[in-house]
């Protein structure tokens, strides 16, 4: 019961903050509405047994992508929203009412796969902590994990070449 | 006891807020951000799916989609700092030099 | 019953030997002398009309043979070029009756061309160019008629559209020649279209594009009459307006004359064009299953035949009115092929091409005297200082015409009584050939005494430099002229007591004579002494057709101008060919234009428009602001088109 | 709980080769930004990236005929994964010889550019190696990365930034419904394997979420093969990117896509033909016609190519819609076979293409729109010979290998019965050849304005043209090896 209720205080909470994130002005302050959206779901992974995910959720997304977020944004010194007139309105209106028809195709497909609905009482014991992600992620999946950080590193010089100082 | 349904739920609401962010907000920063969402979103249904199906492999490929985000976000900001340092903005209407 | 093949391995050099000539001056023609280059371009068609020669003479004795007299054919297989899923192609060629005379017409006309050539081009600056496009068609042009299937002939078909648009616009520096070359080249691509998509519906429907399967299977396999099989014929048969100038595709070949004249000898009247008539020969099975399709043949061809001729009643430019004529010859021969006459049809393309590139090298060497000079108004008197270009152009002249015993005669009068007689004739169509037979008796003869005839309206400056041209040219003048007369004497028909070998020579290969294809209507039986009228009414045409340009253009130089003045309209109409180019241009190019714009910029990327929109100016401006909202240019509209088609997918998929 | 799978080195041979090529490229980079001799850097790059390239090729073709499973079957390698190995690898490797120039003016870039560039091909590698979503996926995710960053390195050119961050954006939207997809697709099905996937498919059990999900990953694929209306991206990247890149965007980029997409359409997804079959039928008309007609208003012959490219991809798709789900894994079926023809034809004609149009602008004189080239057929003979060469391809007049290419297409949507479908593609390509007449018509029949300047030799663009050219006549003449092959490979595509 206790569990239910936070479930859906919490889903509460990361649409509120997602909606918020998506609408402010101030980059900086969308930035915290959804640091605090990524918190809500760290919860929610708490509450699916997902620990270890969980746990990385609050330390690479609100800890490292989105203090990058804020990092550029003060550098590049947007603090304040966009000027200058809003073009294409009739546009994005068409694009909001195409993406909530598309809500409307995800919401019936989801309704429809009736057969599954309550999620099993508990866990297995072990599920969802680091070791079983570990183990998982160093046997089975140990191929896209070298394959990772190959992409992680392509990544790396990629921001470089294209950030990195102009050479004169 | 919290249906999947809700949990899905939960997750196509934030994937289509990502979405209506991404499609009208001019600020390239926030457009990007809207993508995170989308991608969180994802990682919510994942993990419910392995909760239901008791399967660890939804959290693994969680995990790599985290990481992912996280190669793209170095990426991408770094795109958005060329342009920035090109043309002095960060507001999508303002580059379209390329069209037709 | 299946045609017996006979393995003949050097057939495959009739096709080669012009390649490696065109290969070998391509590649060192900038270092070798003029003379030499020129040498190896005929010779490397020397070859292969002697080796066709070879196995003319082969199929021949196979026919004496007792190798079923019916349909043996000598083939070489070089090598299968796809073989997938049920398609297999060869690359092959077949050499029975029909590519037979083509290949020696062809190879034939083309060496006596090329030489021709070498005293034309003599002081062209980009002579080894010349050369090598030349030797190239030839090949594209013998891959076209020895084809053994409809995809290899196909590439020649492309081929020799390439090499008539390279050719075309050989002068490059003149953008109205560019201009032409490319008009050529794109009423061309909507003709191959056809082509192309009734070769892959044949696929479809007999799962073959071997010509010797296709005549095999299609009578089984089609339903004679069906839609299926008239689908196909107007198919190929767009194919085939395009390639032949027929209407409403004929516009481009006016406009071609703009290469050099040995070119157009070549391409726009000896061989190229006539493809499309030989393209329908080559599948008469189909046709025969198709009489709905025939129909539309026959009249296209006759409304051709007629509509072309009126034009070149008024045409100034020598070439001009060759290209007019040319056009107007080819529609006789859909109007054979048509009405069912297929050897008729072939026996035509034949003797036109003796005469027709004739008549076209002979006013390239008009032209070449004229000092590059074509309007006929200039000329005049020619005859003294160029009797051998006069004798033998009054002879083609006399051939086009019609006159017995010239070549013209036999062929175009056995296309009229055909036109007449056959079961798939009409008077109507006949009178139409009828008509045309003594306008162009009427134009050709006025273009000679305007040109040969008379004082010499030309500036002294030209005048001085008149003379006869060089033994190069001449000779393959004199040449074609003997061939003029004489060509027509392989079909003389049985009722003037000839043997019509040359419709008994094609006769295995037409369906509605083996026996392939029934016929639906039985064969009338005509009385001789019709027959003797239709001959005799054809030559009286052609006789008052001289008759009348001699009064016109000797007996009183000033009529043409009093008709003029009398009818102005009606001049200014045919002269201006009847305002066709124009009428093409508002009512089929500028639709074009403005459908694809439109439709761009409604549905999909609206960013295009706004180019037009702003070169069209203010007036379209409101329009352009709907426009404005999918405009390139702005990332988010990328996004919300991607979405909109999210939506459309998933749609398709749940729904 | 599975243990550690067991590992076949020898397959992942060219994989480690690339890799390691990679890897040597950045400390190369390393070596020659302290001394800042760009010359040196730039040479350097190119001679190692086709060393690595040609030994990875190498090891690929050594075991052509292996068909193994490896990593827990999260890769397949058989014939169809070594085709498309090989043809990315030979266009890379044709990209790499037309960068010489590009990557000289990115100076001290010069190393990191043949980096990036050798770490997409491992992307793509991985790819069509791939038997599994998620592999599949990283694979992807590499090439893209790589390819954005690409698409806007070095600050001199106007453009660059602008294309790299659209596609980036887009991309990365794209890619959010793809892993949206796949994550549905895993919660249904239970697994990332292909061929797990498809005997999870339940169309009676909760199938509309499937159906959802097979079309968000659709989507995700359809987007890199820049599919109407998942296109307007490219025509943008296309022409912000430097040319050898675009070059590489339009034969690597789609392959390696079209070849993920016929393999999860037939491993995966056979069970759904008689829902996606349409969906093709209709992105094929669509993609054709959009863009040819756009092709045709384009004065950029840059962004022509783009949206030439685009209306490629329709053609592809008419044989993806052509397929014959009964012919899967049995017969051969030239749908697909056709598919590997036309690919490997399409990479040879672009790639020819772009380089001519590369080595046109050495001269010191931009050459990218109509009016520029004005002319340049006769100032540069074989140049004007090899693009009207391509150009004839392109528009697909035989004796091209274009030709063959289309020919083979649309008799594959013939022999299916797909006839409408067939005579809209023959209709678009006659009138595609509108627009790539135009350039050879400029070449040659206009006078250009002012005077042309000598061009500079190149050996690696004159070799990448002259093997483009010999092969765009080659598989118009002689193609009967190819097709085998191409036949070959698709029988081990299950």
């Amino acid at each position: 019961m206790a569990e239910q209720i936070f479930f859906y205080f919490f889903a509460a909470l990361s649409i509120v903050s997602a909606f918020l994130a998506v609408t402010r002005k101030n980059p900086v302050v969308s930035v915290v509405w959804l640091i605090s959206c990524m918190f809500s779901l760290a919860v929610i992974y708490v509450i699916l047994s997902a620990f270890f995910l969980a746990a990385v959720q609050v330390i690479v997304y609100a800890g490292a992508i989105l203090m990058l977020f804020v990092f550029v944004i003060m550098m590049l010194n947007l603090k304040t929203g966009m000027v200058g007139q809003l073009r294409n309105l009739g546009l994005k209106f068409v694009g909001l009412i195409a993406a909530l028809l598309i809500l409307r195709q995800f919401y019936s497909a989801i309704k429809g796969a009736g057969a599954m609905t309550g999620l099993p009482p508990r866990a297995a014991a072990g599920f969802g902590e680091a070791a079983a992600v570990g183990k998982l992620l160093y046997s089975q999946y140990i191929y896209p994990l070298e394959l990772m950080a190959v992409l992680l590193l392509v990544a790396i010089v990629g921001a470089l070449v294209l950030a990195g100082k102009e050479q004169s | 006891m919290i249906a999947l349904q809700s949990l899905l739920t939960l997750s196509a609401v934030l994937f289509v807020i990502g979405v209506c962010g991404f499609i009208t907000r001019r600020n390239v920063l926030i457009m990007f951000m809207s993508v995170e969402l989308m991608l969180n979103a994802a990682n919510l249904a994942m993990l419910a799916f392995a909760r239901h199906n008791a399967s660890m492999d939804p959290q693994v490929v969680a995990m790599f989609v985290m990481a992912l985000a996280a190669a793209e976000v170095a990426v991408g900001l770094a795109i958005i700092v060329a342009v920035f340092r090109r043309r002095g903005t960060v507001n999508i209407d303002d580059l379209r030099n390329l069209k037709w | 019953m299946e045609p017996l093949a006979v393995q003949y391995d050097i057939l495959r050099w009739i096709v080669l030997s012009p390649l490696l000539g065109a290969v070998v001056i391509s590649l060192l023609g900038r270092t070798l002398p003029r003379k030499l280059t020129g040498t190896i371009a005929s010779a490397a068609v020397g070859v292969s009309f002697f080796i066709g020669l070879a196995a003319f003479i082969k199929l021949k004795g196979l026919a004496g043979h007792g190798h079923g007299e019916q349909a043996a054919f000598l083939s070489d297989t070089l090598y299968r070029w796809l073989a997938v899923g049920g398609l297999s192609v060869d690359v092959a060629f077949a050499f029975d009756r029909l590519s037979a005379v083509m290949v020696l017409v062809v190879a034939g006309v083309s060496a006596l061309i090329h030489i021709y050539s070498m005293g034309y081009m003599a002081h062209d600056k980009s002579y080894w160019r010349y050369f090598a496009y030349l030797n190239l068609f030839v090949f594209f042009m013998l891959v076209l008629v020895l084809a053994d299937n409809a995809v290899v002939m196909f590439v020649g078909w492309e081929g020799v559209g390439l090499c008539s648009y390279l050719l075309i616009g050989f002068w490059f520096e003149d953008p109205e020649k560019a201009y032409a070359g490319k008009k050529a080249f794109i009423v061309n691509r909507i003709g191959d279209f056809g082509f192309l998509l009734g070769i892959i519906l044949i696929f479809w429907t007999l799962g073959t594009v071997n010509f010797n399967e296709i005549a095999g299977q299609a009578p089984a396999v089609l339903v004679a009459g069906g839609s299926l099989a008239t689908l196909i014929c107007l198919l190929l048969f767009l194919g085939a307006t395009g390639k032949s100038a027929q209407i409403p595709l004929y516009v481009w070949l006016p406009d071609a004359m703009a290469g050099p004249t040995p070119v157009s000898a070549l391409i726009h009247a000896a061989t190229m064009v006539t493809a499309g008539v030989y393209m329908i020969v080559r599948l008469n099975v189909l046709y025969l299953l198709a009489p709905a399709a025939m129909c539309v043949v026959a009249v296209v061809g006759a409304a051709t035949a007629i509509y072309a001729a009126s034009i070149g009643l008024v045409q100034n430019d020598i070439k001009k009115v060759l290209a007019y004529s040319t056009v107007s010859q080819l529609g006789y021969m859909f109007l054979a092929v048509g009405v069912g006459a297929f050897s008729a049809g072939i026996f035509h393309l034949m003797t036109h091409a003796f005469f027709k590139a004739l008549l076209f090298l002979g006013s390239g060497s008009v032209i070449h005297a004229m000092s590059g000079k074509q309007d006929i108004r200039e000329m005049g008197g020619l005859k003294k200082k160029m009797p051998v270009t006069y004798w033998t152009f009054l002879f083609a002249t006399l051939a086009i015409a019609g006159i017995p015993p010239f070549a013209g005669f036999f062929s175009k009068d056995e296309i009229l009584w055909k036109a007449f007689s056959s079961p798939q004739g009409h008077w109507g169509l006949w009178l139409i050939g009828f008509a045309a037979a003594g306008m162009t008796a009427f134009y050709m003869f006025r273009l000679v005494f305007l040109t040969f005839h008379g004082q010499c309206r030309a500036d002294e400056k030209t005048k001085s430099h008149l003379h006869e041209s060089p033994y190069l040219m001449t000779v393959p003048l004199m040449v074609l002229g003997v061939l003029s007369v004489i060509g027509g004497f392989v079909g003389i028909p049985e009722i003037l007591g000839g043997g019509n070998g040359f419709h008994h020579w094609l006769a295995p290969l037409l369906g509605n004579e083996n026996g392939a294809v029934q016929v639906s209507a039985g064969v009338q039986h005509w009385p001789h002494a019709v027959e003797y009228t239709m001959i005799a009414l054809s030559v009286a045409v052609a006789v008052a057709g001289i008759f009348g340009a001699w009064v016109f253009y000797i007996k009183q130089p000033e009529k043409p101008k009093q008709l003029a003045e009398r009818w102005p309209l009606l001049h200014q109409l045919v002269y201006n060919k009847y305002y066709i180019d124009e009428i093409y241009n508002v009512f089929i190019v500028q639709p074009i234009k403005l459908t694809s714009t439109f439709l761009l910029w409604k549905i999909f990327d609206a960013g295009v428009i706004d180019g037009v929109v702003n070169l069209t100016g203010s007036s379209v401006r409101g329009l352009g602001r709907v426009a404005a909202r999918l405009q390139n240019g702005y990332a988010q509209a990328y996004a919300v088109t991607f979405l909109i088609g999210v939506l459309l997918l998933i749609g398709s998929f749940v729904w | 709980m599975t243990g550690f799978p067991s590992i076949s080195w020898n397959l992942l041979l060219p994989q480690i080769v690339l890799l390691s090529t990679a890897l040597f490229l950045l400390l190369l980079a390393v070596i020659y930004r302290g001394g800042g001799r760009s010359r040196g850097a730039t040479v350097a790059g190119a001679v190692f990236s086709l060393l690595g390239l040609g030994v990875a090729a190498f090891m690929a073709l050594a075991q052509y005929d292996t068909v193994a499973d490896t990593f827990g079957a999260m890769l397949r390698l058989d014939p169809f994964s070594t085709f498309f190995t090989l043809l990315i690898i030979g266009g890379a490797a044709l990209c790499v010889l037309l960068s010489v120039r590009e990557a000289g003016g990115l100076k001290a870039m010069a190393g990191e550019y043949y980096a990036l560039l050798i770490f997409s091909v491992l992307g793509m590698v991985v790819m069509v190696t791939a038997a599994d979503l998620l592999v599949i996926f990283i694979g992807l995710e590499t090439m893209s990365l790589a390819v954005y960053i690409l698409v806007g390195i070095g600050g001199e050119r106007e453009n660059g930034a602008e294309g790299s961050l659209k596609y980036f954006l887009i991309g990365a939207f794209a890619s959010a419904f793809l892993i949206y997809g796949i994550a549905l697709l895993l919660g249904t099905t239970g697994t990332t394997r292909l061929d797990g996937i498809a005997s999870g498919l339940n169309l009676a059990e909760g199938g509309s979420l499937q159906l959802v999900a097979v079309a968000l990953v659709l989507i995700g694929f359809l987007f890199k093969i820049a599919a109407v209306p998942f296109h307007m991206w490219a025509p943008d990247a296309y022409e912000g990117a430097p040319t050898p890149i675009t070059a590489f965007m339009a034969v690597a980029v789609k392959a390696s896509a079209f070849a993920v997409l016929l393999r999860v359409l037939n491993v995966s997804l056979l069970p759904l033909a008689d829902y996606w079959l349409p969906v093709m039928w209709t992105l094929a008309v669509l993609t054709m016609t959009v863009g040819n007609l756009a092709a045709i208003f384009q004065g950029n012959i840059k962004r022509m190519l783009a949206y030439s490219s685009i209306a490629h991809a329709g053609y592809l798709l008419v044989a993806l819609a052509s397929i014959d789900p009964a012919a899967a894994g049995v017969g051969n079926d030239p749908a697909m076979a056709s598919v590997l023809f036309y690919l490997t034809v399409y990479t040879l004609m672009n790639v020819g293409a772009f380089g001519v149009l590369i080595y046109l602008g050495g001269g010191g004189r931009q050459m990218e729109t109509l009016e520029q080239i004005k002319g340049t057929g006769f100032r540069y003979p074989l140049l004007g010979v090899a693009m009207t060469v391509f150009m004839f391809s392109l528009a697909g007049i035989p004796p091209t290998g274009g030709f063959l290419g289309k020919f083979y297409v649309f008799s594959a949507a013939v022999n299916r019965g797909l006839i409408s479908l067939a005579i809209i593609g023959v209709l678009n390509s006659a009138a595609s050849a509108y627009y790539y007449i135009r350039v050879t018509v400029q070449m040659y029949m206009r006078q250009s304005d002012e005077q042309l300047p000598g061009l500079p030799f190149s050996l690696p663009l004159a070799a990448a043209v002259l093997l483009a050219l010999y092969g765009v006549f080659q598989l118009g003449i002689a193609p009967s090896d190819l097709l085998t092959a191409a036949d070959r490979a698709v029988l081990f595509l299950r």
